[in-house]
């Protein structure tokens, strides 16, 4: 499948804005097929969750576009037992931070029914979330808490980092018959991408190699896709050539396309939107190591959220997350080993930042 | 128990409750041979209240049980044969071998899975009752659980969204009094229980004779209105476990609960009073029925084999 | 209002009602300014809740406010510099800029902290009360929570447990019939709110009017008897949210809610109410005063610095 | 601290089983310190949390010792403010599974707490909660969730694999400042080992060498600790010499402890009662590999639960978890990577196996 940052998929000379393309996702599959609903606090407000369910609630009506009382446990449960039933509930949460609140009917029900029942039953159900950044999120609105999911069988992850991966991900999770966690990152929903009219999916298990490079593998998670991206623009000036990988979704992870990558330049750098403890980047880190460790030499490293909870000060948030100048200057002293240490010019480098989020919201 | 109870009527509750009490008894027997390998949470002594209930339910309609939940599987017509093959651990069981006592499920039946954490199910057969209005179905989703289950907070968060959307739903509450060894008395403010779901809007009745006419009846009242959509209600039925929290024995010499408390119950037990209404040749026709079933039911699962090692790793994705 | 209220009483409340008023309102102004990059609730329109609870309160009683707190917060005495300071980021805010407006804290003032997750601070009030019932102190503890809160099951959890322990705790639901956008109607299926909490026996007051003098007399009966250890009780005060849910603006052009409903809110406010019961020196010096604080605390959040970049790391174990 | 592997402790001539050095440690920090008190379904009856907490209620009477209502997540909330306000209580839980209604509190409260509010708080808890295993425990009553906890800054995670470990690190645990996830396993219950009757405590982030051998590093967590013993004395037969590690705690981890190892070795192989994906066992493997890695041949392996829910029926769940035939297989094949493939005899094997559990409990 081709990306945006490749050549445009046939017939998507039209941009689309990240929220627009998930809007519109949800939309052609609600026309398609009857089952599929979309509840969830706020989804039928006039914010529309951003906008990210924009005109649904006018198009397909309160039945099918319904906002809930504070009961996301139970509403949970609800969405488990419609998808059980036969429908395909989309469960809209702001932020993935309260999925936390969830976590028995997503982990104890939703990942083991299947197999529980001896395949009696299926939850072909979609947990939509946010990821929260900036302008004072703080300790319980910016958590990437993905690797929980990634950890128990059962349960697809989904992280698409631009409006192009967002539209065909969100297609495909709606027709899974698995629940999905789909992880959406506040920062990105107003990313353009070229985003075909038709409806498409994009296949889980397949990661997108976004740049061509041989000095080091770079894989991004989500919106830190995007930071590398930046992050390999500044390494440009020092001729590091940057293997770029977004594995689009994280279950199925498709640790092929990371291993053949790494098998090449023999320096793995994985950048994740969460903690490095147990997160994402340890079990990349790992199947790579475990699968070419044995034949030489490995630079194995991973950035993330620093070992902290999440400030709230600018001032203290700033140093919380990788950016493309941190991430620059890492992937450069592993690339670089010998070599004095460099950091990237501070001009170009706030250029590459990604844009600072204006609250409220 | 009310006039018009036809002996049809009778037969067809006996031979449900009859059976229910015979296959736990027969799980008890065979339990110390250790061919079961699975905690059984048994419901002798609270069977009526599936019986009551299942038997005014259609085909179609929904039974969400506990892990204590053999009564209300059987009740609603799972198959006994899969049933008891689950708790042997067999490849034929109703779970494929994956859930045994505490997970049963009988999509056929209409009984959906159980869990065997406190609480999970309420939710979730709010779900298919969600389905099934969006559908424009008059199937309606009894669901039952424990008074322990009640102390959880997704119990009051459904009963409100239940309310709220007008649910076809019926909360049944088993209230044998105790959560494991815990008395009420540790757990509840108050027992004014009903009196609080009410203030939800929802029809409530609670049942503390252990009659299984006057639970019938009430629960007759009640689905019909569900039928006509006039959203959610909720049974509080007093009933006693006669046997251990989990396992195949008695536990009063355990000290937390006297065997006096239970003897009142015992008195009330509802499957010789429904025996006594009987014909003596009837009676022993559905009784020699339901033996035969059982220990058909026992062969099955014996021969039956163990599911093969590479099944392991089926089922994880639909 | 009841006769026996002195002047120095109405002084006392005023002078609390209408710094928190001025307090936001100075946050409000700012806030274009992007010097408060923190998601902001303001009050405005309903503090005479926190002033007329934490008028009643003492110095040792605690209160547990929620990330719209701030009125909580300095109706029960936190420092208003740290506060504002932590709105700004500095590492003079009362959470050394790690929280924000929607985590403020005063141990001093027994101002336990807030949370950004709705409901989770309602049984975290309860451990508080938990601690100084066993520590047979006659201290209370004083839980704000809004509306939309109190549809959370861990609410429902906590009346239990708090009325099963007869725990020191008054509940006080701030009921502005909203939850961001959503009104009562599509996340409530019914009001009977009080009745419900009552179920627990937990005694329980609403009060509708938006009289600050009518809630203090019931929070003052009540607090008498959770002193005696009575167990907990509850208040359901209704209110109005005047601003956008988060952020310093009116939002009646969204659509989602009339002006016309927030009139009758501002007819009562509360604030020129208690200006008028007055003479006009003592409540301009009253003003005065709070202007000039005011001032302060902005000033004194502009001069502070910055945490360091090495504060990162610090305070993620004690 | 000497081992009760090997010499035993200064006059710690006594054993103790699992259980009862739990229920010593807790009652001797609540004789030292009236602030500790245990809660949690069902502490106080008759069956006492399988024996660990058998006495307290005579000793300490209902105050201190008091069951609850089903309500685990808003429990939890009242063990955090009891926490805040001076207290330290201990939350009991019968399995692990049932964190998984509690992850709100846990995570979004107690370990951002003292952070998130500038250390103005402090939240000194103890969340005991036991992982079980066979006789049907299934999907639900069988899982080890210390991955999820290790993700979040702001938690310490225990999971001692022995008696002696027990007590020293539930006394470590009422004393620590900080919220503490205490991972118990069932089947380790009735284990005994020499436990000295006066208090002490074993400090977090030592691990412990239980054996010593440069063929392979290998680290069991939890009980997998002592199946890993087991597999050595399996390897003894083919001279297979291995170096196991304990790590005991997980946060803080002594992860310079394995690295030392594996840098003689060059050969590690986690054992987790756990899932692979993301979890404890990732983050072992990754930190070792980006410590160690560069030098040279690396050879990593992890093993845990099968990639699938754990079935109830023991055809299937007999090949869920690692056992001490298969973790001695796996380590023969790292240690000799030409030689055939090797299996133990499988009467030795039988022998080593880890007691069966039988229900019901
Ligand atoms: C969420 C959760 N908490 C605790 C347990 C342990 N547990 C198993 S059964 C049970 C008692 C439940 O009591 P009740 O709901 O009254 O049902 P009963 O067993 O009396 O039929 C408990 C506490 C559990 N399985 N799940
Ligand atoms: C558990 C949780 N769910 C959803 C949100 C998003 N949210 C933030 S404030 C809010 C409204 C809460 O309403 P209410 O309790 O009535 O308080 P109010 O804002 O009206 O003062 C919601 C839904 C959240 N922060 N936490
Ligand atoms: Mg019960
Ligand atoms: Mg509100």
């Amino acid at each position: 499948m081709s990306s945006p940052n490749g050549a445009a998929p046939a017939g998507a000379t039209r941009q689309l804005r990240y929220v627009d393309a998930l809007a519109e996702a949800v939309a052609q599959e609600m026309q398609r097929d009857e089952d599929v609903f979309v509840f969830g606090l706020d989804v039928d407000d006039h914010r529309a969750i951003q906008g990210s369910t924009r005109g649904l609630l006018e198009r397909f009506g309160p039945e099918r576009v319904f906002t809930t009382p504070l009961s996301e446990d139970a509403m949970t449960g609800v969405a488990i037992g419609a998808a059980m039933a036969g429908m395909r509930p989309i469960h809209v949460h702001i932020r993935m931070d309260f999925l936390l609140l969830c976590m028995n009917q997503l982990i104890n029900m939703a990942a083991k029914a299947h197999y529980m029942y001896g395949g009696a039953v299926k939850v072909p159900m979609v947990a939509r979330s946010m990821i929260g950044k900036s302008w004072g999120q703080g300790a319980q609105h910016s958590q990437g808490l993905h690797s929980m999911f990634m950890h128990v069988p059962g349960l697809k992850v989904v992280a698409p980092s631009n409006a192009y991966d967002a539209k065909g991900c969100m297609i495909a999770a709606i027709r899974d018959d698995n629940p999905v966690i789909f992880m959406e990152h506040r920062l990105l929903y107003p990313t353009e991408a070229p985003v075909p009219e038709a409806p498409y999916t994009v296949e889980f298990g397949r990661a997108r190699r976004m740049l061509e490079g041989g000095d080091i593998t770079v894989v991004g998670v989500s919106n830190m896709a995007i930071e590398c991206l930046r992050a390999a623009e500044l390494l440009r000036e020092v001729d590091v050539g940057v293997d770029l990988i977004d594995p689009i979704t994280l279950v199925p992870l498709d640790i092929d396309t990371i291993v053949d990558s790494v098998a090449r330049t023999r320096r793995l750098l994985v950048v994740d939107n969460s903690w490095i403890n147990c997160g994402a980047s340890a079990e990349i880190a790992s199947q790579v190591s475990e699968r070419l460790g044995g034949s030489g030499p490995l630079l194995v490293r991973r950035m993330g959220f620093a070992p902290t909870t999440c400030p709230t000060t600018p001032a203290l948030e700033r140093h919380f997350y990788p950016n493309p100048s941190t991430i620059a200057e890492a992937a450069y002293a592993m690339a670089r080993p010998g070599g004095a240490a460099w950091s990237p010019d501070p001009e170009h480098a706030r250029l590459a930042y990604q844009a600072q989020f204006k609250g409220p919201f | 128990m009310p006039s018009e109870y036809t002996q049809e009527t009778i037969a067809r509750l006996y031979r449900s409750l009859y059976f229910i009490r015979r296959f736990e008894e027969r799980v008890a027997a065979i339990y110390p041979s250790d061919a079961i390998k699975s905690p059984v949470h048994l419901s002798i002594g609270q069977e009526f209240i599936s019986v009551a209930v299942c038997d005014i339910l259609r085909a179609d309609d929904v039974v969400s049980g506990t892990y204590r939940g053999h009564a209300a599987y059987l009740a609603k017509g799972g198959d006994p044969k899969a049933m008891m093959a689950e708790m042997y651990g067999k490849a034929t069981g109703c779970s494929a071998g994956r859930g045994g006592s505490m997970h049963l499920i009988d999509a056929n039946a209409n009984v959906m899975g159980a869990s065997a954490v406190v609480g999970t199910t309420i939710p979730i057969a709010a779900g298919y009752a969600l389905a099934m209005k969006r559908r424009k179905t008059d199937r309606i989703v009894a669901a039952f659980f424990g008074d322990g289950a009640s102390e959880e907070g997704c119990f009051y968060e459904t009963l409100n969204f239940a309310a709220l959307h007008k649910l076809p739903i019926l909360f049944v509450c088993e209230n044998n009094f105790y959560a494991i060894h815990e008395p009420q008395s540790k757990r509840w403010a108050t027992d004014r229980f009903c009196e609080r779901v009410a203030t939800f809007g929802i029809e409530t009745r609670r049942i503390t004779s252990g009659d299984l006419f006057e639970l019938r009846d009430a629960v007759a009242g009640m689905v019909e209105k569900l039928r006509r959509g006039e959203g959610p209600a909720l049974i509080e039925c007093h009933a006693y476990r006669w046997r251990e929290h989990v396992g195949p024995n008695e536990d009063f010499d355990q000290g937390y609960r006297p065997r006096a408390e239970a003897e009142r119950w015992m008195e009330m037990d509802q499957v010789p009073h429904l025996a006594a209404m009987l014909p003596e040749a009837e009676r022993a026709a559905i009784e020699a029925e339901a033996e035969a079933a059982i220990d058909a039911a026992v062969a099955f699962a014996e021969q039956s084999p163990f599911p093969e090692a590479e099944e392991l790793y089926r089922h994880v994705f639909a």
